[in-house]
């Protein structure tokens, strides 16, 4: 098929574009038209997209690959700025502009009162264009670059409410500890500059080198370290251990950035970036490896964390982490088949976790509260967003039919064929990740009302995208089913047989439904009055009247050790991975002081700090000669 | 046996090192300049020792002269009265300055002792040195000769608009 | 015996030293100032040396025309620098080097 | 006979200092005659006209189809000198630009003075990347570094200033001690002060000179050091900066620097370009000598950068660290980029530096009263009081973190691929975590900017420095997009058998 319309793919960032500097030029004086304008410009990238997306539908249709922006020529080194379009980033436009468009929509809402609207919008519509360059970045410099823009969009975000402290310090956090695995990632790019035989540094090129006999002029341990500090990129930006600690914090940011960001698109960048260089991690199996094991243990570790956090957000940020750990230890399986499951949980995560948050904001919006401790019965007064939210929580936990469940299932049945104990972890993590969603639902929307605000819907501008992403939840996950694994064969390019698993599918659902039965056992009973229970129904006044004892053997054997656990971990996190980064912080200040002492005002002493220099430096030089 | 030459040579080093010594080592600060404009004296010496006559006479006239006398002047303008002498009031600092000022001597002298320059002493006394270095300054080294009278034209701007007193 | 050039190479070194020294310890910013220009002076030394005892067989003066520039930026170095101690005089009353220190980390 | 030995040929090739120093003199004389109490906007226009001339000049001399060298090479006309002159020149005319608006706030009482005496200062630097001889080189720089101290010291109502001008001269005065006995060496090895001839004869006899070559080196490179402010020898910088008026700050900053670093450049790669053998390296260890220099100024430019408050001093220090920068391609074995790395990244320097500036002198003063505040919080809601401004200073602070897509990421990354591709994997190292550090007090700027806003006081508000601030931010975004802009002009021009060694 004719492409008419991949050629103009450069278009679907640049509108988010002219929306910044439309919102940046006329924002102050015309709120409404910036606005108005950045939603348009929103909704045709994603027009777009679709379009692109379904000319990627026909059969055959081979990758676009334009790079005629010359932009920097180092030696014999040619870097273009351009664009790639393939199934792989077909798929991600589309899931960044719905989100996005949706986000948009919704923050209409949800910042109406705030008077700085118009530079929220102008910060989201500049991410827009930040991730979606990187989406369609043709090489890995460009990609580099609207990683780093990405970074920088997010630090806004988070700090947008700058007059909270603690909204400072997340940014900072935000943008420096991601910087780490930036940096990572940068080294890996310039091990690509030295090692490559040939001077492009272009996706094309590094997978053709990846994959064909090319690749043995690169030296093995060099091919591991490249797919290594790639993979630490995306350990940063995907909020991996141990480089998580920065997501729970950005959740000082508003939280449709939340969602837009830290949910559904730029922490997914990281899962991106490695199935983008798959071919470079499929020649390093001692690097997959990592990325399996770390990914597991991030989805594990974070989930166990997010069932005692008290923060709405912070639980779903907690959330977050677990599942993008998913992700990558799919990605870590090292087969064509896992990459695609890795990117299909990708695109139902996006919308039942993005789903969520906006949900979230909803009920933030509604309460002027995020502490569940304090909330409850909003059940009963938003109805638009219990309903929706217990959608995404139902996907999310990976109920059948919900798109979850086919997500995981995916990863699942992949994870037993490479080895059980993913399986094992997957599955344990699926069921506290049931838990701490039923936790949250019960707290949040069951029960009494504790809040001094009465609970209200929330206008149409924010319920709507929560509609719309519920039915997204509900049926994305039909294009990857064991029956009809569609997108894996358009993705991978290869036929997929038939990967039916009733073990996975039993075990997943069994630890969904045993983690949902467990937390509603906990915080949703308490709901129930046990009396009004026991004279309606005969056989739940048995398990009524049972209650303490299984509370009690449930408190001793399960509750408390795992609130020790979880304890240890979320001081692990605040001891040991903060605490690292403060002691570099710290000794370079130290270092500073010492050099500052010397900066005394005195010009003698100046001078002869110089002539000590000079010595020093003769001394070393010369009398390395000698040695 | 020592030469004539090399006792003069001798002589006039002695005073120069002499001047710069006492300098370091003197209290009064009027005495420092002396004794420094005893060095650019003997410097002058040495320049006429080495063939270098008209450089002497310039020597003596900027530095003996007109160096030495606006230093007295920048003295005389920024003197109080009791601040005569002079205490190391930072004894670890000047202790330091000493080890590091003989390290960077020691490079030198290394440097210098270890150098092979196989070196013809020429001799000067066949031309008229003034106007060949007329000569040259005005064929082959007329541009910075021209770029010294802007520098100088500066100097007297600058040193005029800086020093001069501001009325309120 | 005669004067060789490495005496007065050594004899530039050793004023260039002791000028040095003396602008890094003297307390008095004249002083200082006047030390600079001894260290100029060693340099001035060496170049003239150098034209005597040539490596180029030439008879040219290109060392003392160098000395003669350099003789001349030092008088306006001196002089600018003298101005600019009268005007800090004039500010703080002081020309003492310790004292010039305000401006510090 | 040709008494002069300078034809009026020659001064057509020396039309461009011949230019400005024609300003300067008529400049002087309408100052004289000017009424005392006149505005001297009239001075510094017709000083942005002479700089316009000479650019023109310049760009003249492009290309020549044979190097053009005077004087037994005491002027050279080549593209690598017109490349520095017209990075000089243009600085110039902006650190002049941005004089205009703000003279009156920066309490410098003659105005006129300090308009013409940017003018010898450019022509000083010019003929420091113009010449290939020893005393012009050393002329130039005095002249250059001279004009220098009195104009940091023209804040006359100010006593730091007079301090600062004090603190300048007497360190630079030592420096340039240090710098002319280093000279004195070569000159003795060679018996001539030109640079080829000195190359020639100590790559002759290197093992036996090798002591004395070294020491001129290292005196050389320390003195130079100095000039560029890159540590151990920066300690003056910030004392300086923060004392001088603002503009000259900038001066210093990125006018001194570039033609400092070219002179180096010149020098590195002339002549001690291969000297020696087997058994000295003399050469390479140049080359180590310099990039240890880079290191230690990159990391303790931006460790100290982190301390400060006070924008100036916090400027100083990122200039200590950006000279470590501007050093690499200097160290550099391979000749094909070192020169556009440096040339671009010393463009991307001017712009940035110019700019951040500009943007101090906006938010540091203000339009009622005569109160001067350059410590960071001068920039403090800065988005909500001028947001114009606000987002200008960001594209220049995204520049000077080296964040994309801006110059400044571009040239640093420029200059990183160099070195990776000359194996200098250390150095590349130190640049990347130098440039790590560097993000925390930029973004120190960027936080009092839009996450702060306790005061409501308005900027100060000047065409000719919103000129230069935008001037230098949108060239900043546009050469990160597009670098071949410059590149593609360098590469047209430089060659490096003829502009980089005298062949």
């Amino acid at each position: 098929m004719e492409s008419m319309f991949t050629p103009y793919a450069w278009l679907i960032p640049i509108l988010p574009l002219l929306a910044f500097v439309v919102l940046l030029v006329l924002g102050k004086t015309n709120k409404t038209f910036g606005i108005s304008f950045s939603i348009a410009a929103i909704f045709a990238s994603f027009v777009l997209s679709l379009l692109i997306f379904w000319e990627r539908l026909a059969d055959n249709a081979s990758n676009y690959v334009w790079d005629g922006w010359n932009w920097l020529e180092i030696g014999s080194f040619q870097i273009s700025l351009g664009f790639e379009i393939n199934n792989l980033n077909a798929m991600m436009l589309v899931i960044v502009t719905v989100v996005s468009l949706l986000v948009h929509i919704y923050s209409v809402g949800y910042m109406h009162d705030d008077e700085r609207k118009t530079t929220f919008f102008s910060y989201i519509a500049l991410f827009t264009f930040s991730m979606l360059g990187l989406v369609i970045a043709e090489n890995i410099v460009q990609l580099f670059i609207f990683w780093e823009l990405v970074g920088v969009c997010s630090f806004l975000l988070v700090g947008f409410w700058y007059f909270k402290p603690e909204a400072k310090a997340a940014a900072k956090k935000a943008f420096i500890v991601t910087r780490v695995g930036d940096l990572g990632f940068f080294i890996a790019i310039l091990l690509l500059f030295t090692y490559l035989p040939e001077p492009s540094l272009s996706f094309t090129y590094i997978s053709q080198v990846f994959t064909t006999d090319l690749v043995n002029q690169i030296p093995d341990h060099i091919q591991f370290w490249i797919a290594l500090l790639i993979f630490v990129g995306a350990i940063g930006k995907s909020g991996q251990f141990p480089l998580h600690t920065w997501l729970p914090d950005a959740m000082e940011g508003p939280t449709p950035i939340s969602a837009l960001i830290h949910a559904a698109t730029m922490v997914a960048a990281g899962v991106y970036l490695v199935a983008r260089t798959y071919d470079v991690f499929l020649a390093a199996p001692g690097a997959l490896e990592a990325v399996a094991i770390i990914g597991a243990f991030t989805a594990i570790f974070a989930a166990i964390i997010g069932v005692t956090q008290n923060d709405i957000k912070r639980v779903l940020a907690y959330s977050t982490v677990s599942q993008l750990g998913y992700m990558m230890m799919a990605l870590g399986f090292g087969t064509k088949l896992a990459l695609a499951a890795a990117m299909f949980h990708l695109l139902t995560h996006a919308f039942f976790k993005a789903l969520l948050f906006l949900g979230a904001g909803s009920v933030i919006h509604s309460l002027h509260e995020q502490d569940i401790q304090k909330m409850g019965g909003a059940g009963r007064y938003m109805k638009v967003t219990t309903i929706t939210f217990a959608i995404g929580a139902l996907a999310l936990s990976g109920i059948f039919p919900l798109s979850g469940f086919w997500s995981k299932d995916a990863i699942l049945v992949e994870a037993l064929h490479y080895q059980v104990i993913f399986f094992l972890v997957g599955s344990l993590a699926a069921l506290f990740t049931a838990f701490y969603m039923t936790r949250l639902f019960c707290l949040v929307f069951l029960g009494e009302h504790k809040g001094k605000h009465k609970p209200h819907e929330s206008p149409i501008s924010m319920t709507l995208p929560l509609v719309v992403l519920a039915v997204l939840a509900v049926v994305a996950g039909f294009v990857y089913t064991p029956f009809i694994p569609w997108l894996a064969t358009w993705l991978t390019g290869e036929e997929v047989g038939d990967h039916l698993s009733w073990t996975v599918i039993f075990v997943s659902s069994g630890a969904a439904l045993a983690g949902i039965i467990l937390g509603w056992l906990f915080y949703g009973k308490k709901a129930i009055s046990a009396d009004k229970v026991a004279a309606s129904i005969p056989w739940l006044y048995k398990l009524s009247f049972n209650k303490f004892y299984i509370d009690e053997l449930y408190q001793v054997a399960v509750v408390k050790p795992l609130k020790v656990v979880s304890y240890l971990l979320d001081r692990f996190d605040e001891y040991v991975v903060d605490g690292a980064v403060r002691l570099t912080a710290g000794a370079t200040v130290w270092l500073g002081g010492v050099a500052s002492r010397l900066q005394n005002g005195q010009i003698q002493l100046y001078v002869l700090v110089t002539i000590f220099g000079f010595i020093i430096f003769v001394l070393a030089l010369i009398g390395r000669r000698f040695w | 046996m020592w030469s004539a030459g090399f006792i003069v040579f001798f002589v006039l080093s002695l005073l120069t090192i002499a001047g710069a010594l006492f300098m370091i080592s003197l209290n009064r600060v009027v005495h420092m300049v002396l004794a420094l404009s005893l060095s650019f004296i003997s410097i002058a010496g040495l320049y006429i020792l080495l063939d270098a006559e008209f450089l002497a006479f310039v020597q003596v006239l900027i530095y003996a002269g007109a160096i030495s006398i606006l230093m007295i002047f920048g003295i005389m303008m920024t003197k109080h009265s009791e601040e005569e002498t002079e205490e190391p009031k930072k004894p670890w600092q000047n202790v330091l300055t000493a080890v590091g000022v003989i390290g960077f001597f020691g490079i030198i002298m290394y440097a210098i002792q270890s150098t092979t320059i196989v070196t013809e002493k020429k001799d000067f006394t066949q031309i008229d040195t003034v106007k060949e270095i007329g000569m040259a300054i005005f064929q082959k080294h007329v541009i910075p000769f021209e770029l010294i009278s802007l520098l100088l034209t500066v100097a007297l701007i600058g040193a005029i608009i800086l020093a001069k007193r501001e009325e309120e | 015996m005669e004067a060789s050039l490495t005496s007065y190479l050594a004899l530039g070194a050793f004023l260039f030293c002791i000028g040095l020294y003396g602008a890094l310890t003297k307390k008095n910013a004249v002083i200082v100032l006047l030390c600079i220009e001894l260290m100029l002076n060693a340099a001035n030394i060496n170049l003239v040396a150098f034209n005597k005892f040539s490596v180029s067989v030439t008879q040219d003066l290109t060392g003392q025309i160098f000395s003669l520039f350099n003789i001349a930026i030092a008088a306006a170095e001196a002089a600018v620098a003298v101005a600019i101690l009268i005007a800090l005089y004039r500010a703080r009353a002081t020309s003492n080097m310790y004292e010039i220190n305000e401006l510090k980390d | 006979m040709n008494q002069l030995g300078l034809t009026v040929a020659d001064l057509a090739t020396l039309a461009p200092e011949l230019t400005l120093l024609i300003t300067a003199i008529v400049l002087t004389l309408i100052d004289l005659f000017l009424p005392e109490n006149a505005k001297r906007h009239s001075i510094a226009f017709l000083a942005l006209l002479g700089i316009a001339t000479s650019i023109f000049f310049v760009s003249q001399a492009f290309g020549p189809e044979q190097v053009i060298s005077i004087l037994s090479t005491s002027y050279r006309v080549d593209d690598f000198a017109n490349l520095m002159k017209l990075i000089i020149l243009g600085g110039t005319a902006l650190i002049i630009l941005m004089s205009v608006g703000s003279l009156d706030k920066q309490q410098v009482v003659h105005k006129g003075e300090y308009y013409y005496l940017l003018l010898p200062a450019a022509i000083g630097a010019m003929i420091m990347v113009s010449s290939a001889d020893l005393i012009t080189l050393f002329v130039g720089l005095e002249l250059l570094s001279i004009t220098s101290y009195i104009m940091v010291g023209m804040n006359k109502k100010n006593a730091r200033s007079a301090e600062a001008a004090f603190k300048y001269i007497v360190q630079g005065g030592i420096a340039s001690a240090i710098i002319l006995y280093g000279m004195t060496f070569l000159y003795g090895l060679s018996g001539s002060t030109n640079l080829a001839v000195i190359r020639d004869a100590i790559s002759q006899n290197a093992d036996a000179f090798g002591p004395m070559i070294y020491l001129s080196l290292f005196l050389m490179l320390a003195g130079l050091g100095f000039k560029i402010a890159a540590a151990p020898f920066h300690a003056w910088a910030p004392d300086v900066y923060q004392g001088s008026p603002s503009p000259i700050a900038a001066f210093l900053a990125v006018v001194s620097k570039a033609a400092a670093i070219a002179l180096l450049f010149r020098i590195m790669l002339n002549v001690f370009f291969y000297v020696g053998s087997d058994t000295t390296f003399i050469y390479f260890d140049a080359m180590l000598a310099i990039q240890v220099l880079a290191a230690a100024a990159i990391i303790i430019g931006n460790v100290l950068a982190l301390r400060q408050t006070n924008v100036k001093r916090l400027l100083a220090y990122s200039g200590v660290a950006n000279a470590g920068y501007l050093l690499i391609p200097i160290s550099a074995n391979g000749f094909f980029n070192n020169f556009s790395e440096l040339f671009f990244y010393l463009v991307a320097y001017l712009l940035m530096n110019i700019g951040i500036f500009a943007a101090l002198m906006i938010v540091s003063q203000n339009n009622e009263d005569d109160e001067v505040n350059e410590e960071l919080s001068a920039f403090s809601g800065l988005y909500y009081r001028s947001p114009w401004s606000a987002v200008a200073t960001v594209l220049l602070v995204i520049s000077l973190a080296g964040i994309p897509i801006s110059a400044g990421f571009t040239g640093k990354m420029y200059i990183l691929f160099g070195s990776i591709r000359e194996q200098d994997y250390w150095l590349a190292a130190v640049m990347i975590a130098g440039s790590i550090i560097s993000f925390f007090y930029y973004f120190g700027i960027i936080r009092q900017m839009f996450m702060r806003s306790n005061e409501q006081k308005a900027v100060f508000r000047s065409v000719p420095l919103q000129v230069v601030l935008w001037f230098c931010a949108i060239l900043t975004l546009a050469l990160g997009l597009y670098p071949n802009l410059v590149l593609e002009f360098v590469s047209s021009l430089f060659s490096v058998p003829e502009d980089l060694f005298f062949l």
